[in-house]
C-alpha cells in the first residue's frame, strides 16, 4: 500500500527515535567504559582499556564471574532435565488437569523475584542453604524451568507428532522414538531454552540478593554492590562485556528455535 | 473394471469387528468418531476408504496401525488379534497425509530408519533400502536432505520408507491430498503400480471419488463413523445402496416418484417408477418403499438433450443455464414446467450446444436408471 | 561455607573476620591484617566483606551453632543486640591486654567487644561549585545550597544528625525529638536525593550534588583521591562520634586467634598505621598520629572539644522507630 | 463377522490399568515438580508463615500465628503511601512503556524489511542484557550530570538540570526501557490477527490510514496490548534494581521495603506481610486482566453474547 | 488473439496498458512479476483471469486495486488514468482469497464497513446492507460473529462487502480456492448470477480451468507475467493459441508430426499431418513451421477406441492403462508399437471397456485436430 511521503518520513523518524531510547543505555554505558576518569562524567576525559584491565583485575568481579557461570551452568543443565521431561508430557501426552499442570509450570513468571527472594531466604536461613552454591542454584531453577518448559513446548508443538508416530508404525519403542525422532526435532528448541535459561540465571539479580552472600557472591550482584558505593568507568566496562554476553546468547538463540519463539511471553 | 475378477474368495486377512472409538469428551450430537466398523481386506487386496471430511476414516486408519486405542472392537491381522499391541510392535507401514519424514535424516536413512529398528545387518540394509528406493523411482535420491525433496518426491521417500520393512499391512491416510492435479495423476498410477509389484494388503483413506474409483480393488463408503457400501468401484458408482452413497460418489439426479410396477428379484430387480415431469421411468434395482414410492438416480451424464420440435414426444424441459467446462457442458433443465430440476452433463465441442431458456427433449441411457434407498441422509 | 582449618595441620589456625567492604577492606588488611600475619605466622586470617552491620547479624543469627565467622565488626547502635542475643561473648582481660589502654568512647562496659573506629559525621561540600563553604549544621538550610543537597540519612547518619539537632535546638534526644525532625521537615524540599548512587562521596566529586552529610573518615579519604574536589567539614556546633566495635563470636571455637587478633587490631601500633591510612580517630590512647592526619579526625583537640555523648546502648532500642520517622515523615513527607 | 476374541473383552479401564496408562504421566512431570515444589510453592508457604508471626526489637522473632503485622502494617500511612507509590510507578510505567512499545511492535509485526531480523533482535536483545547494566546506563543518562542535562546545558535550552534522576521521573523513565523489550514481544505474540490483508481490504472499502489505524488495527491488536499491558504492570510492581539506584531514596515502592525490611531492618514478618500483600496485589491484576481478556475474546468468538 | 465475436464492439470500461511490476531484488531468471500486460475489459463484463500459481495473476489484480504500485504501464477505469490514486480514492471492491473479514466486527458491521467510510447516513446503511446481505442470501446472519460462519457464508460475507459500495469494478482472488468441491459449485453459480444481476464489470482470477470457462464472458490466460492468450472460453479451450495454452486449459494429446499438405487460410485455414503410429491427420489451424512441422492438439475426450478386429485398417494401439472414475474411464494408449502415447477418456457405463493390453483401433472425431503453435514451454 503506499503512503504519502510525510507519513513515511514521520514514521521512520519515530521509529528511529524509539530504537534510540531502547538502546540509550548500552550506548551510553559503551561510551563510558573507555574513560579515564575516576568516576563517570559526560562527556568523557579521555580514551582508555584501562578500565576493561580493571574489571578483569579485579578479585570481586573474578569471584563473581566463576560463582555465576558454575551457578548458570548447572542451574541450565538441571532446569532442562526438569523442564524437557515435563514439556514431553505436557505436549504429546493427554491427561486430566493438563491445563492446570501446564499453568502451574509456567506460574513462577507470575510471582515477583522480589517475595521469591525473600520467600527462598527464609526457607534457606535456617537450613542454611543461604551463600551457597546449592541455594543459589535452587533459587535459580524455580525461576529457569517455566522457560525452558514454555521453549521446549514451543518446539515440541512445532515438531511434527506424525514424525514419532511414524517411527513408532516402523518399530521404534518409545524411548527410541525420543532419542532417534523428538530429540533431533527440538534440538533448536532445547539449545534455545538453555541458552535463556543460563542468561536468566547468569543474569539474576534480586534473588540472589537474598540467597547470596560474600562466600558465594555471583556477579551480579558483586555489580550491584559495587554501584551502590562507586561508579567510575571500570563498571561501565564490565556492563559492555554483559552486554556483549548477551549478543553471543542472542546470536545463538536466533540460531536456535529463532529469538522470536524463544522469547514469547 | 467390470465386476471385480480381482477381488479373491479367500477369508478376511485384515479383519475389524465392532471397532468403535469415542473421543473422551466427545459423544455430543454425533456420538462416536467410529462406530463400529465391521471389515474384511482379502491378502494383496488394496481397499480404498472413501468418505467426506471427519466421517472417521483416519480414525479408524489410526486405530488399525494402533496408534490410537479403541473404545470396542478388534483389530486382526492373518488370525491375530492385535488389538492391545503396541505400535511399534505392529507390523504395519503407515504413509501418513503430511508424509511425516524424519526431516534431520536423508533420504536413505529415512527409508532405512524401520530396519534399523529391526537390528537388520547393515549391508542387507543397504541393499533392500536400494530396492525399496528404486521401487519408488528414487534411487538416485538417497543422500539427498527431506527439505530438498519436491512433494511428489517426499511423497515417494515415505511410501519407500513404509514398504521396506515389508509390513503385514500397507495403510496409507490421504496420501495424495497435498499433491497438485498433475502429480497427483501419476502418483495415483504409481501407488497401483506399486500395490500390484509387492502385493501388499493395502488400505488407503480418501476423500477423492476419483481416487478410490480408479485405484482400489474394493470401496468401503463412510459416513458418520459407519460403513455406509463396501463394494467394487463399479458396484458403488452404479449401484449405491441409498443416498448418501449416490450424492457423494459423483453427482446425482435422484428423483422420487410412484411405483407403476415392478419385475423381477436380486441382482435383476426393477421397477417402473412415475415421475412428475418425465413420465414413467424403467430403472434397476429394488428400493421401493412398502407405500410403493422409490428415488431414481439418474447420472448427469447419461442423460441427453435434444432440440425440442413442436411435434417431438417424449419428456420436455427448459435450460436454465448452462456452464462450459471445456470437456462437457454442465446444464441446468427444468422438467416440464414444475418438474424437478435436472443436472445434466453433456461432452461438448462436437454437436449443439443449448442457451438458457432453450426447449429440449430430455432423454437417457436406458440401463442407466438405478432406484436407490432413500435414507433421507443427503450429502 | 565457614572455613575450618583450624584442626586442619595443628601449626595454621584461620580465623574468619568480617568486616565492611570497599575501600575500609583495602586498608584494613594492607595496614593490620597483613602485618598481624607477618606477626603471627600460625594464624591467618579471611576477610568476609559485608555491606552493614544488619548483614552481620543476620549471619551470627543463621549461623549459631558453627558461627560464620569468629571476629565481626558491627556498628555500635546494633552491636547491643547482638551482645544481649549472645551472638558475641565477652573479651579475656588476659587475652586481649589492651582492653585497658582505650580511650573512653571506645571502652566497653560490660566486657563484650571494645570500640575498632572512631567516626564522625561530617557536612561533605565540592570545592569547586560552592561558593562560601558551609561551617555549621544550619547551613545546610542555607537557600544557596536549595536543590543540591544529597542527604542520605535513612540510616545511622540520619540517627546521628537527630542527635546533633537536638544538641543546637536545645533539646534531650532521650526525650523528645519532634523538633529535630521538624526541623529536618523543612529541609526536605531542598534535598536532591535521599540516597545518591552509587554514594554520597562519588555524588559530591562529580557535581550531582553539592552539599551533603557523609562521614569524615570517608570524607577525608575522598578528599585525597579527588584531588581536592571533595571536602568534609567537622561542623562548628560539634558532631556525633560513630563507633564500630571489634567482637569476640559466641561459640568460636578460635577464641584464643581472635582474641590475640583483636588485641592486636586496638593496639597501637595497629591504629596508627590503619588510622593514617584511612582518617579514624584512634581507640588506643597510646596511639601517635602524624599531626596533619590527626588534624583531619575526630581526634584533633578541636573536635574532641565539641564532641556530643550519646548513649549508643539506649539508642539501639530506639534506632529503627528514628530511621523509621525519617522515612516516614522526613523523606516520605 | 463372528470372530472368538481371545484376549478378555477390555472392561472400563481398572484403578490398576488407569495408574500404568498415567505413569509414564507422573514419570515425566515429577522431576519438574519437584524442582517448583522446593523452589517455589514451599518458599511461598514459608513466606505467608513469617507473615502471621510477630517482630520483635532489633529483629527477633516471635513464633506465633497472628494477624497482627498484617494490622500494624495496614495501620501505617507509611504502608499505604508504599503502596501508592507502588502502583503509580506500575500505572506510570505501563502507559508509557506501552505508548513507546506499540509502533515498534506493530513496524516489525509488518515489515518486510530483509533487516527485519536485526530489527527485531535489536529491539528484543536488551531483554537478555543485565538489568543492572541497564539501569547504569540511565544513571549516566538522566542525573544532573548526564548526558540528557550536560547537552541541553551545553547548549543553553535549560539554566538549570532537568531534575531526572533521583525521582519518580527518572525511575519512570528507566523503568519504560527496562519493560519495552517485555512489551514489544508480548505484543508479537498477541498480533496473530493482524494480517495485512485485512488493512488492505479497509484501504479497498476507503478507509484512509488513520482509519485503517482505528477501525482495524486498534481492535485486532488489542489482546496484544491487553497482554503486553499485564505483563509490564507486573513486572513494574516488583522491579527492585531500578527504583533503588535511580529513586535517589525518595521512591518507596514495596520491592525496596521488602528488601529494607529483610535485610537491614531484618524485620522478616513486616518483609512477608508485604510480599503477602504484592502477591495479592498481583492476583488482582491478574484476574482484572483475566476478565478484559474474555471480554476482548467475546468480542471475537461471538461466545458470550447471545446470538439470536 | 484471434477473433472475439462475443466482445462488446464498446470501448474498454477498465484498460490496463504496458502494466508491468518488477518486485525490488528481483529479476532473476524470470525477471518482471508482471511483464507487461495490454487489457481492455468491456463495461459489465466478467474477464477470468487464469494462470498457474505464481504467474502473476495476484499481482495484476492487486496493481489494479492500488495496493500495490506498477513498476511501469498505467491503469485506467471509465477513460481516467487512476494509476497514482491511491487505495481508499479508487472506488473498487476487492474480495480477496483468504476474505480478510474483519473478525472483530460481525456480519453486518464487516460490509457496512464500507458504506461507514464513505459516511453514507445510517438508515441507509442499514437498507443498503440489509440488501446487499439479502443478494448473497445471508439476510439472516447479519449479527453472526464471522468466526461462526462456514467457509462459503464467509466467502459470500466478502462478496457482499464489496458489492455493498457498488464499485466501479469489482475484482476477485481466488474466490473459490478455499472452499470444498460442492460448495464450489454452487459459489461458481452464485456469483455469476449476481454478476448478471449487478451487471459491475469483474475481473476474477483462478488456476482452475473449469471455474474460468464456465463463469467468464472472456478469458486472459497468464503465463509468466504475461497474458499468452485472450479470448471467450471456447476459443480458448478448443482453439489455443500456443502449446501453454494447450496444455494448461485442459488436458491434451500434443502429437508433433510432418505437413504433408495445407489448404485454405485464416479462421478456415487447415492442414494435413502424418503423424507416426496415426497416420495422416486433418487439422484445422495455421500453425505450421516454415520447415513444415506442425503439433496437432487432439483432446482425450475426442479419441474414440474401438475393439480391434483383425481385419480393421486404420490406426491402432494397445492399452497401457485404464482408470475408472465413474463418469469416464481413463486409458493411456500406445499409438503402433512405437508411436506416441496417448490420453483417452471414454465415458464410462455405456459401450465397452478395455483392459490393459487390449488391442484397440484409434479414432477421433473429424472437427477435433487442431494446429497449435509450439512455443516449446510445456505448462
Ligand atoms: N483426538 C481427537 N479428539 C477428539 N475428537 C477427535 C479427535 N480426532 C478426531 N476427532 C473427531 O472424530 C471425528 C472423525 O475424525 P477423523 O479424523 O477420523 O475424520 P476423517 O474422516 O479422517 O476426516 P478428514 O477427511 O477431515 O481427515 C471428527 O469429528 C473429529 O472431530
Ligand atoms: N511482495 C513480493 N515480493 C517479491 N516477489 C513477489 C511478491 N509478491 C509476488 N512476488 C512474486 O511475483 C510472482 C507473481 O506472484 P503472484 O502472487 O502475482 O502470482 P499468482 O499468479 O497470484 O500465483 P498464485 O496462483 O500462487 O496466487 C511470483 O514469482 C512471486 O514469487
Ligand atoms: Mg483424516
Ligand atoms: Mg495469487
Amino acid at each position: 500500500m503506499r503512503s504519502g511521503p510525510v507519513a513515511r518520513i514521520g514514521w521512520a523518524v519515530l521509529l528511529t527515535v524509539l530504537y534510540l531510547f531502547l538502546l540509550a543505555p548500552v550506548i551510553i554505558v559503551f561510551i563510558e567504559s573507555f574513560d579515564t576518569s575516576t568516576y563517570l562524567r559526560f562527556p568523557p576525559q579521555g580514551f582508555s582499556l584501562e578500565p576493561y584491565r580493571q574489571v578483569f583485575a579485579n578479585p570481586d568481579f573474578q569471584a563473581g564471574l566463576k560463582v555465576s557461570a558454575v551457578t548458570a551452568a548447572t542451574t541450565t543443565l538441571l532446569a532442562l532435565l526438569c523442564g524437557v521431561p515435563a514439556a514431553l508430557a505436557l505436549t504429546r501426552l493427554r491427561f486430566r488437569g493438563r491445563g492446570a499442570v501446564e499453568a502451574a509450570f509456567l506460574s513462577p513468571l507470575l510471582v515477583p523475584n522480589i517475595v521469591l527472594g525473600l520467600a527462598l531466604l527464609i526457607l534457606f536461613a535456617p537450613i542454611p542453604l543461604t551463600d551457597t552454591y546449592w541455594g543459589l542454584i535452587l533459587a535459580h531453577l524455580g525461576v529457569t524451568i517455566p522457560y525452558v518448559v514454555r521453549t521446549v513446548t514451543a518446539a515440541l508443538a512445532g515438531a511434527d507428532p506424525r514424525a514419532e508416530e511414524a517411527a513408532a508404525t516402523l518399530g521404534a519403542g518409545p524411548f527410541t522414538v525420543f532419542r532417534r525422532v523428538t530429540l533431533p526435532a527440538i534440538r533448536p528448541g532445547l539449545f534455545s531454552g538453555g541458552i535463556i535459561a543460563f542468561l536468566l540465571s547468569f543474569d539474576e539479580t534480586v534473588i540472589s540478593l537474598f540467597v547470596s552472600g560474600h562466600t558465594v557472591r555471583p556477579l551480579p550482584v558483586a555489580v550491584l554492590q559495587y554501584v551502590e558505593y562507586r561508579s567510575d568507568p571500570s563498571i561501565a566496562a564490565l556492563s559492555v562485556c554483559l552486554v556483549l554476553l548477551s549478543v553471543v546468547a542472542v546470536v545463538l538463540v536466533e540460531r536456535g528455535l529463532g529469538l522470536r519463539r524463544s522469547l514469547r511471553p | 473394471m467390470a465386476d471385480q475378477p480381482a477381488a479373491p474368495a479367500r477369508a478376511g486377512y485384515l479383519r475389524l469387528a465392532g471397532l468403535t472409538k469415542v473421543f473422551p469428551g466427545e459423544g455430543g450430537p454425533q456420538g462416536a468418531a467410529v462406530a463400529g466398523i465391521d471389515l474384511e481386506v482379502a491378502h494383496g487386496e488394496l481397499l480404498a476408504v472413501l468418505g467426506p471430511s471427519g466421517c472417521g476414516k483416519s480414525t479408524t486408519l489410526r486405530m488399525i496401525a494402533g496408534l490410537i486405542e479403541p473404545s470396542a472392537g478388534t483389530v486382526e491381522v492373518g488370525g491375530r488379534d492385535i488389538t492391545r499391541l503396541p505400535v511399534h510392535r505392529r507390523d504395519m507401514g503407515v504413509v501418513f497425509q503430511s508424509y511425516a519424514l524424519f526431516p534431520h535424516l536423508d533420504v536413505f536413512r529415512n527409508v532405512a530408519f524401520g530396519l534399523e529398528m529391526r537390528k537388520t545387518a547393515k549391508s542387507e540394509v543397504r541393499t533392500r533400502v536400494a530396492r525399496a528406493l528404486d521401487l519408488v523411482r528414487l534411487g538416485h535420491l538417497g543422500d539427498r536432505r527431506v527439505s530438498q525433496l519436491s512433494g511428489g518426491q517426499q511423497q515417494r521417500v515415505a511410501l519407500a520408507r513404509a514398504l521396506v520393512i515389508e509390513p503385514a499391512v500397507l495403510l496409507l491416510d490421504e496420501p495424495l491430498s497435498n499433491l497438485d492435479a498433475q502429480l497427483r495423476g501419476a502418483m495415483r498410477d504409481e501407488i497401483r503400480r506399486i500395490h500390484d509389484e509387492t502385493g501388499i494388503t493395502t488400505v488407503f483413506v480418501t476423500h477423492d471419488q476419483r481416487e478410490a474409483l480408479s485405484m482400489a480393488d474394493r470401496v468401503a463408503v463412510m459416513n458418520a463413523g459407519r460403513v455406509e457400501q463396501l463394494g467394487t468401484p463399479e458396484e458403488v458408482y452404479e449401484r449405491p445402496s441409498g443416498r448418501f452413497t449416490a450424492e457423494f460418489v459423483g453427482r446425482a439426479n435422484l428423483l422420487p416418484g410412484t411405483v407403476t410396477a415392478t419385475h423381477g428379484a436380486g441382482g435383476g430387480a426393477g421397477a417402473e417408477v412415475a415421475i412428475p415431469g418425465l413420465g414413467t421411468v424403467r430403472a434397476t434395482g429394488d428400493a421401493v418403499t412398502p407405500e410403493g414410492r422409490a428415488t431414481v438416480m439418474l447420472r448427469p451424464h447419461r442423460i441427453t438433450l435434444r432440440a425440442a420440435g413442436k411435434a417431438d414426444a417424449g419428456p420436455r424441459g427448459t435450460v436454465l443455464s448452462a456452464g462450459y467446462s471445456g470437456e462437457v457442458i454442465g446444464y441446468r433443465v427444468r422438467a416440464a414446467h414444475d418438474g424437478p430440476e435436472l443436472e445434466v452433463e453433456h461432452p461438448a465441442g462436437a454437436g449443439t450446444a443449448f442457451g438458457p431458456g432453450a426447449e429440449v427433449l430430455i432423454g437417457w441411457d436406458d440401463a442407466a436408471p438405478r432406484l436407490v434407498a432413500d435414507d433421507g441422509d443427503p450429502a | 561455607a565457614s572455613p575450618d582449618t583450624a584442626d586442619g595441620n595443628g601449626d595454621t589456625t584461620t580465623i574468619t573476620f568480617m568486616g565492611f567492604y570497599g575501600t575500609f577492606q583495602d586498608a584494613f588488611t594492607e595496614q593490620v591484617i597483613k602485618p598481624f600475619e607477618d606477626a603471627n605466622p600460625g594464624i591467618k586470617v579471611t576477610y568476609v566483606p559485608i555491606q552493614n552491620s544488619s548483614e552481620v547479624l543476620a549471619k551470627l543469627r543463621a549461623s549459631t551453632s558453627r558461627p560464620a565467622a569468629d571476629v565481626a565488626l558491627m556498628d555500635s547502635s546494633v552491636a547491643p543486640t547482638a551482645n544481649e542475643e549472645g551472638l558475641f561473648a565477652r573479651l579475656d582481660p588476659e587475652l586481649v591486654p589492651n582492653l585497658d589502654r582505650l580511650v573512653d568512647e571506645a571502652a566497653s562496659k560490660d566486657g563484650f567487644g571494645p570500640g575498632l573506629t572512631l567516626d564522625s559525621l561530617s557536612i561533605l561540600y565540592n570545592t569547586e561549585r560552592v561558593d562560601t563553604p558551609p561551617t555549621s549544621w544550619n547551613d545546610l538550610w542555607d537557600e544557596e545550597y536549595r536543590g543540591r543537597l544529597a542527604m542520605p540519612i535513612a540510616d545511622t547518619r540520619g540517627v546521628a544528625l537527630i542527635i546533633a539537632l537536638s544538641q543546637i535546638l536545645g533539646t534531650d534526644y532521650q526525650q523528645d525529638i519532634d523538633p529535630a525532625i521538624d526541623r529536618l521537615k523543612e529541609l526536605a524540599p531542598a534535598v536532591e536525593t535521599w540516597q545518591p548512587a552509587p554514594d554520597v562521596y562519588t555524588a559530591v566529586q562529580s557535581g550531582e550534588a553539592d552539599i551533603a552529610v557523609g562521614w569524615n573518615a570517608r570524607g577525608q579519604y575522598y578528599q585525597d583521591t579527588s584531588g581536592g574536589v571533595v571536602a568534609p567539614v567537622l561542623p562548628e556546633e560539634g558532631t556525633v562520634t560513630q563507633i564500630n566495635t571489634i567482637n569476640l563470636v559466641n561459640n568460636s571455637p578460635r577464641a584464643e586467634a581472635a582474641q590475640k587478633f583483636i588485641d592486636y587490631a586496638i593496639s597501637a601500633e595497629a591504629q596508627q598505621a590503619f588510622d593514617e591510612a584511612a582518617y579514624y580517630a584512634p581507640v588506643n590512647k597510646d596511639t601517635e598520629l602524624a599531626p596533619e592526619v590527626r588534624d583531619r579526625t575526630t581526634a584533633s583537640a578541636e573536635q574532641q572539644a565539641r564532641q556530643i555523648p550519646v548513649d549508643w546502648s539506649w539508642l539501639t532500642t530506639r534506632y529503627t522507630a528514628w530511621v523509621d520517622r525519617i522515612k516516614q515523615e522526613v523523606i516520605g513527607g | 463377522m463372528t470372530t472368538a476374541v481371545p484376549t478378555a473383552p477390555a472392561p472400563a479401564a481398572p484403578p490398576a490399568g488407569r495408574l500404568r496408562r498415567h505413569r509414564p504421566v507422573l514419570l515425566l512431570l515429577a522431576p519438574g515438580a519437584l524442582a517448583l515444589l522446593l523452589t517455589y510453592a514451599l518458599p511461598l508457604v514459608w513466606v505467608v508463615r513469617m507473615a502471621l508471626n510477630r517482630p520483635l526489637d532489633g529483629g527477633a522473632i516471635l513464633q506465633t500465628v497472628t494477624l497482627s503485622t498484617f494490622t500494624d502494617v495496614l495501620a501505617s500511612s507509611h504502608y499505604w503511601n508504599v503502596i501508592g507509590q507502588t502502583l503509580q510507578l506500575g500505572v506510570l510505567t505501563t502507559v508509557f512503556t506501552l505508548l513507546l512499545s506499540y509502533p515498534v511492535a506493530l513496524f516489525l509485526a509488518r515489515t518486510t524489511s530483509r533487516w527485519r531480523s536485526l530489527l527485531f533482535a535489536l529491539a528484543v536483545a536488551p531483554l537478555l542484557i543485565s538489568s543492572v547494566a541497564r539501569t547504569f546506563g540511565w544513571m549516566a543518562i538522566l542525573g544532573n550530570q548526564g548526558v540528557v542535562n550536560k547537552t541541553l546545558l551545553a547548549i543553553g535550552v535549560i539554566d538549570d538540570p532537568l531534575r531526572l534522576a533521583n525521582n519518580m521521573t527518572g525511575v519512570v523513565i528507566a523503568s519504560t526501557e527496562i519493560y519495552m523489550p517485555f512489551a514489544i514481544l508480548a505484543m508479537l505474540a498477541g498480533f496473530g490477527r493482524l494480517d495485512p490483508e485485512l488493512e488492505r481490504a479497509a484501504a479497498s472499502l476507503g478507509a484512509g490510514r488513520f482509519a485503517v489505524l482505528r477501525r482495524v488495527v486498534l481492535p485486532l491488536t488489542a489482546p496484544g496490548v491487553l497482554t503486553a499491558s499485564l505483563l509490564v504492570f507486573v513486572l513494574s510492581l516488583s522491579g527492585y534494581v531500578t527504583p533503588r539506584l535511580i529513586g535517589g531514596g525518595r521512591v518507596f515502592v514495596l520491592a525496596t521495603e521488602i528488601y529494607d525490611e529483610a535485610m537491614n531492618s531484618l524485620n522478616w514478618p513486616v518483609a512477608a506481610v508485604l510480599s503477602v500483600l504484592l502477591l495479592l496485589l498481583f492476583g488482582l491484576v491478574v484476574a482484572v486482566h483475566l476478565w478484559a481478556q474474555r471480554v476482548l475474546e467475546a468480542r471475537f468468538t461471538g461466545r458470550g453474547r447471545s446470538t439470536s
